[in-house]
């Protein structure tokens, strides 16, 4: 039947990309992550905020500059987030994450120009902000998931139709027989 | 050959190809998104299913709407195949949502204005499917789902009034890494979501199309009985399998 | 208002109308003169209550056209009902009110003046009067019946739909009911009513209409008719699916 | 209009005469109403924190319920007798017969809630017995009555009634509860007035725009 072959050929096709692109996937990143917990904090003498080093779980220590255009998406213990630039709030940056040091609350880093020396990486934030669970840049269990329900539900929803039209064509041919 | 090239040039064929191109834009051409990682690529199915379960309910009132005018069965037929895939689209959309919600905003559902909007237009078409299974056959199950069916296209705007004015009044406590975070991606989020946006279409009007050729067939043996008094045997052999299958 | 043959009290043509697979009447075409008592015969499940149903304008017709008293029903709706007093299957009324307060309430709803006296009026008509006052619960069924009477003459109707008025009555209710038709015929004004008691037809009415199989088969006027000729007109016209006649 | 208004008035009526006769409706919907409010004390430890906060939803969301059940049962006395065929043998047209049943089944939620808002605030310990919460209140029953009216008349005839009822009704009247239940929540927390005015034009729009649409569409819904 028609329906059929569309939905073995839509099968096929998925099942192909997915098998031949998943490390290509999951390496496909713009920008490097880091998700840790904040281990130090150096600020100038304004209390600005100027780098600040994370932890992960690991134990790999990454030191972070920061600089005007990073963003800060960053909660309090109200559960208040605050969402800024550096430009705007590099003070309020340094209160944050000292506040979240001590609380040792998990941050996710994304950072650019990266620079490698005797093991310890530095690089440039681009955004900080609380990390909630998971490891951002490997949740593919949500990505499966919803590709599975998606392609499960229309399957099938077409499977139930062809179903039906089955039933309408055995009556179709149950009246001609009858009417000969 | 003709067959070959039938199938080949066929809609559903443009269909699966079209398909297949979102998936690989999808899930290979696109990068990563900074913010949200690799949940973010949930986007480009969820906007897209998002999109067909609207387009359901226009055409579920536009259809109600034109057969309470023409009387027409075309109409209705047109109004319950997309209810019927317009429900597969919403519950879709809902579940897609709740999972792209739950890595990016921390919970699986806030009180978000569209996504009470979609909950309840969901809930509302879900019972006029209901209401035509259980309501007994004839014009008046057509009108009266017609009318259910309008009522929802009319509550729509309101639904949505009274869900943003509620979640302005209880601010959703949308806490995970990414919230608010702009996206990372330019000009290939709008080419994929296109794309994606395209083939879902297509693939809906797809669906659409067989449910009302199968509701039309089903009408026209019904037609048929009634204006020939058919053989008891035949109606008894066609219950029966009716039973059985 | 389109007046068109103010000559019949009926006029029906080509009136069709089908419940999902049954098509219960194919082709109705009958019609009456004011003055006339008609009777509707038929086997069971030939339609005379789904014809009296339509002619009430309870059910719409799948299509044709009927005209009552010159009144197109299609059109003039609310025209027609106060021409028409219906007496159908069921007697119709608030069991938990009593027969006065039934009576009221319709008189209301049919806007008529001094209610009081036309109460009092029609009841001895039906010879109610002793239970006016009764809530229709406690009230026996041909007692029920004979209220449901007097509410169907509360507003003088030029045409009476009577639903197989007899079933279950004693003999004294009868005699009330053919008073009536009595008084009607003698007025000028136009009964239609179904029976399945042949003899008792042949006696009251003045016309016959037998339905078979969804199509009129025999429209007479009584006097040339007897009882064998009617069963011969339920008999020859038996649909092929015999069985549950 | 005189006379619509009389004939509006009789059909209204006699459902206030039955209903002296037999208490179903309102027994019903206060009883259960009752129920509901008394399970959610259980349910959750009201104090004076949360009584604010969890209260209004309550209130409403019993109400809701329970108007759908008296709405239920509203009908059922109309099908007992198949006395609605007889309001349609009447020549008046289907709008008056729906506004007619739509003011019993109006009265009848009013007559319940008359009862259960002042048990309500006794058991919540919240000051709700203030004009505008009578404002809130009319306008709520006018919009259930009206969409109940309608599709009470629509699932007469399915066979899973008291299911297709409350399916129907509690999706389409959403937006209303949410109105109702915030500016109850602005009643309890002494708001001003042009805080509770903008949920009580949502309830006014939506009102006129169902009792049109019912009066307009209940002439198709009768017939079969």
């Amino acid at each position: 039947m028609k329906i059929f072959n569309y939905g073995l050929a839509l099968l096929i096709v998925c099942v192909g990309l997915v098998a031949h692109d998943l490390p290509s996937l999951v390496l496909a990143q713009s920008n490097p992550l880091v998700n840790g917990i904040v281990v130090g904090i150096e600020t100038n003498d304004n209390e600005q905020l100027i780098t600040f080093v994370v932890s992960d779980s690991t134990g790999t220590l990454t030191t972070f500059k920061v600089s005007d255009s990073t963003k800060y998406g960053l909660e309090n213990q109200a559960g208040d987030r605050w969402v800024t630039s550096h430009k705007d709030g590099s003070e309020e940056a340094a209160r944050r994450l000292s506040e979240h040091q001590e609380r040792f609350v998990p941050i996710t880093v994304s950072y650019s120009e990266a620079t490698e020396d005797s093991g310890q990486i530095t690089g440039i934030a681009t955004s900080v902000v609380d990390r909630e669970q998971g490891k951002l840049e490997t949740n593919l269990g949500y990505i499966f998931a919803v590709f599975a329900i998606t392609w499960i539900l229309f399957f099938a929803y077409v499977f139930y139709m062809g179903r039906k039209q089955k039933v309408v064509q055995y009556e179709i041919t149950q009246i001609k027989a009858s009417l000969q | 050959m003709t067959k070959v090239i039938n199938l080949i040039v066929s809609p559903i064929a443009l269909s699966a190809v079209l398909m297949g191109t979102t998936l690989w834009l999808i899930l290979v051409w696109v990068p990563t998104e900074t913010n949200q990682g690799a949940v973010q690529r949930i986007l480009y199915l969820h906007v897209p299913i998002a999109w067909g379960a609207m387009m359901g309910i226009i055409v579920v009132s536009a259809g109600s709407f034109l057969y309470l005018w023409k009387k027409n069965e075309i109409w209705d037929r047109l109004a319950v195949a997309s209810a019927e895939v317009g429900v597969v689209f919403g519950g879709l959309a809902l579940l897609t949502g709740m999972i792209w919600a739950k890595p990016v905003w921390a919970v699986w559902w806030t009180g978000e204005a569209k996504l009470t909007t979609t909950l309840i237009l969901f809930f509302i078409y879900v019972a006029y499917l209901m209401f035509r299974a259980y309501f007994p056959p004839g014009t008046q199950r057509q009108r009266l789902a017609a009318i259910i069916a309008i009522i929802g296209a009319i509550d729509t705007p309101i639904i949505y009034f009274a869900a943003n004015l509620w979640s302005q009044a209880h601010p959703p406590l949308i806490t995970g890494p990414a919230a608010d975070s702009e996206s990372s991606l330019g000009t290939s989020l709008g080419v994929v979501l296109l794309a994606s946006t395209i083939s879902f279409t297509l693939l809906f009007i797809l669906l659409v199309k067989m449910r009302y050729e199968i509701r039309k067939s089903e009408d026209e043996i019904k037609h048929f009985k009634r204006n020939h008094q058919l053989d008891s045997a035949v109606l008894n052999n066609i219950s029966q399998a009716r039973g059985t299958s | 208002m389109t007046k068109r043959d103010p000559l019949f009290a009926i006029k029906v043509e080509d009136v069709v109308k089908s419940y999902a697979e049954v098509m219960v009447l194919r082709r109705i075409k009958f019609s009456l003169q004011p003055g006339e008592v008609a009777v509707i015969l038929g086997a069971n499940g030939a339609g005379k209550s789904t014809l009296l149903r339509i002619l009430a304008m309870l059910t719409q017709p799948d299509s044709g056209s009927i005209d009552i008293y010159g009144n197109d029903i299609a059109k003039n709706g609310p025209q027609v009902r106060a021409l028409t007093g219906s007496v159908l299957h069921s007697p119709m009324l608030y069991t938990d009110m009593s027969v006065r307060e039934n009576l009221t309430l319709f008189a209301e709803l049919y806007r008529l003046k001094n209610i009081d006296t036309l109460i009092e009026k029609n009841a001895c008509k039906v010879g109610i009067q002793s239970r006016l006052d009764h809530r229709v619960r406690t009230l026996s069924h041909g007692f029920q019946k004979r209220a449901a009477l007097a509410r169907a003459l509360m507003h003088k109707p030029q045409l009476l739909l009577l639903d197989e008025p007899e079933s279950g009555l004693d003999s004294r209710s009868v005699s009330y009911l053919e008073n009536v038709v009595e008084e009607y015929r003698s007025s000028g004004r136009t009964i239609l009513m179904t029976t399945h008691i042949i003899e008792h037809a042949l006696e009251i009415a003045d016309k016959a209409i037998v339905i078979t199989d969804g199509y009129v088969h025999l429209e007479s006027t009584t006097t040339c008719l007897n009882k064998s000729n009617i069963l011969s007109a339920y008999s020859h016209t038996l649909p092929k699916t015999s069985g549950d006649l | 209009m005189r006379e619509s208004l009389a004939v509006i008035w009789a059909i209204g009526r006699k459902d206030l005469l039955l209903e002296t006769r037999n208490k179903d409706v309102i027994v019903a919907i206060s009883v259960f109403a009752l129920l509901v409010l008394m399970i959610f004390t259980f349910a959750i430890d009201i104090n004076q924190v949360n009584a604010k906060l969890t209260g209004p939803g309550i209130l409403w969301a019993s109400i809701a319920f329970a108007g759908v059940t008296g709405l239920n049962r509203a009908f059922a006395l109309e099908l007992e007798g198949n006395t609605l065929e007889a309001l349609m043998l009447a020549p008046i047209s289907r709008d008056l017969i729906y506004a007619g049943k739509m003011l019993g089944n109006f009265l009848f939620i009013t007559a319940a809630q008359i009862i259960v808002i002042p048990i309500f605030a006794v058991l919540f310990n919240l000051a709700v017995l203030r004009w505008e919460m009578l404002v809130v209140s009319l306008l709520t029953t006018i919009g259930f009555s009206a969409i109940g009216t309608l599709f009470a008349a629509m699932t007469i005839r399915v066979r899973a009634r008291e299911v297709m009822l409350p399916l129907l009704f509690l999706p389409v009247v959403t937006p209303l509860i949410m109105a109702a239940v915030e500016s109850t929540s602005h009643v309890v927390n002494d708001s001003s007035w042009p805080e509770i005015y903008q949920w009580i034009q949502l309830a006014i729009a939506f009102d006129i725009a169902f009792i049109v649409i019912s009066a307009f569409i209940f002439q198709q819904i009768l017939e079969d």
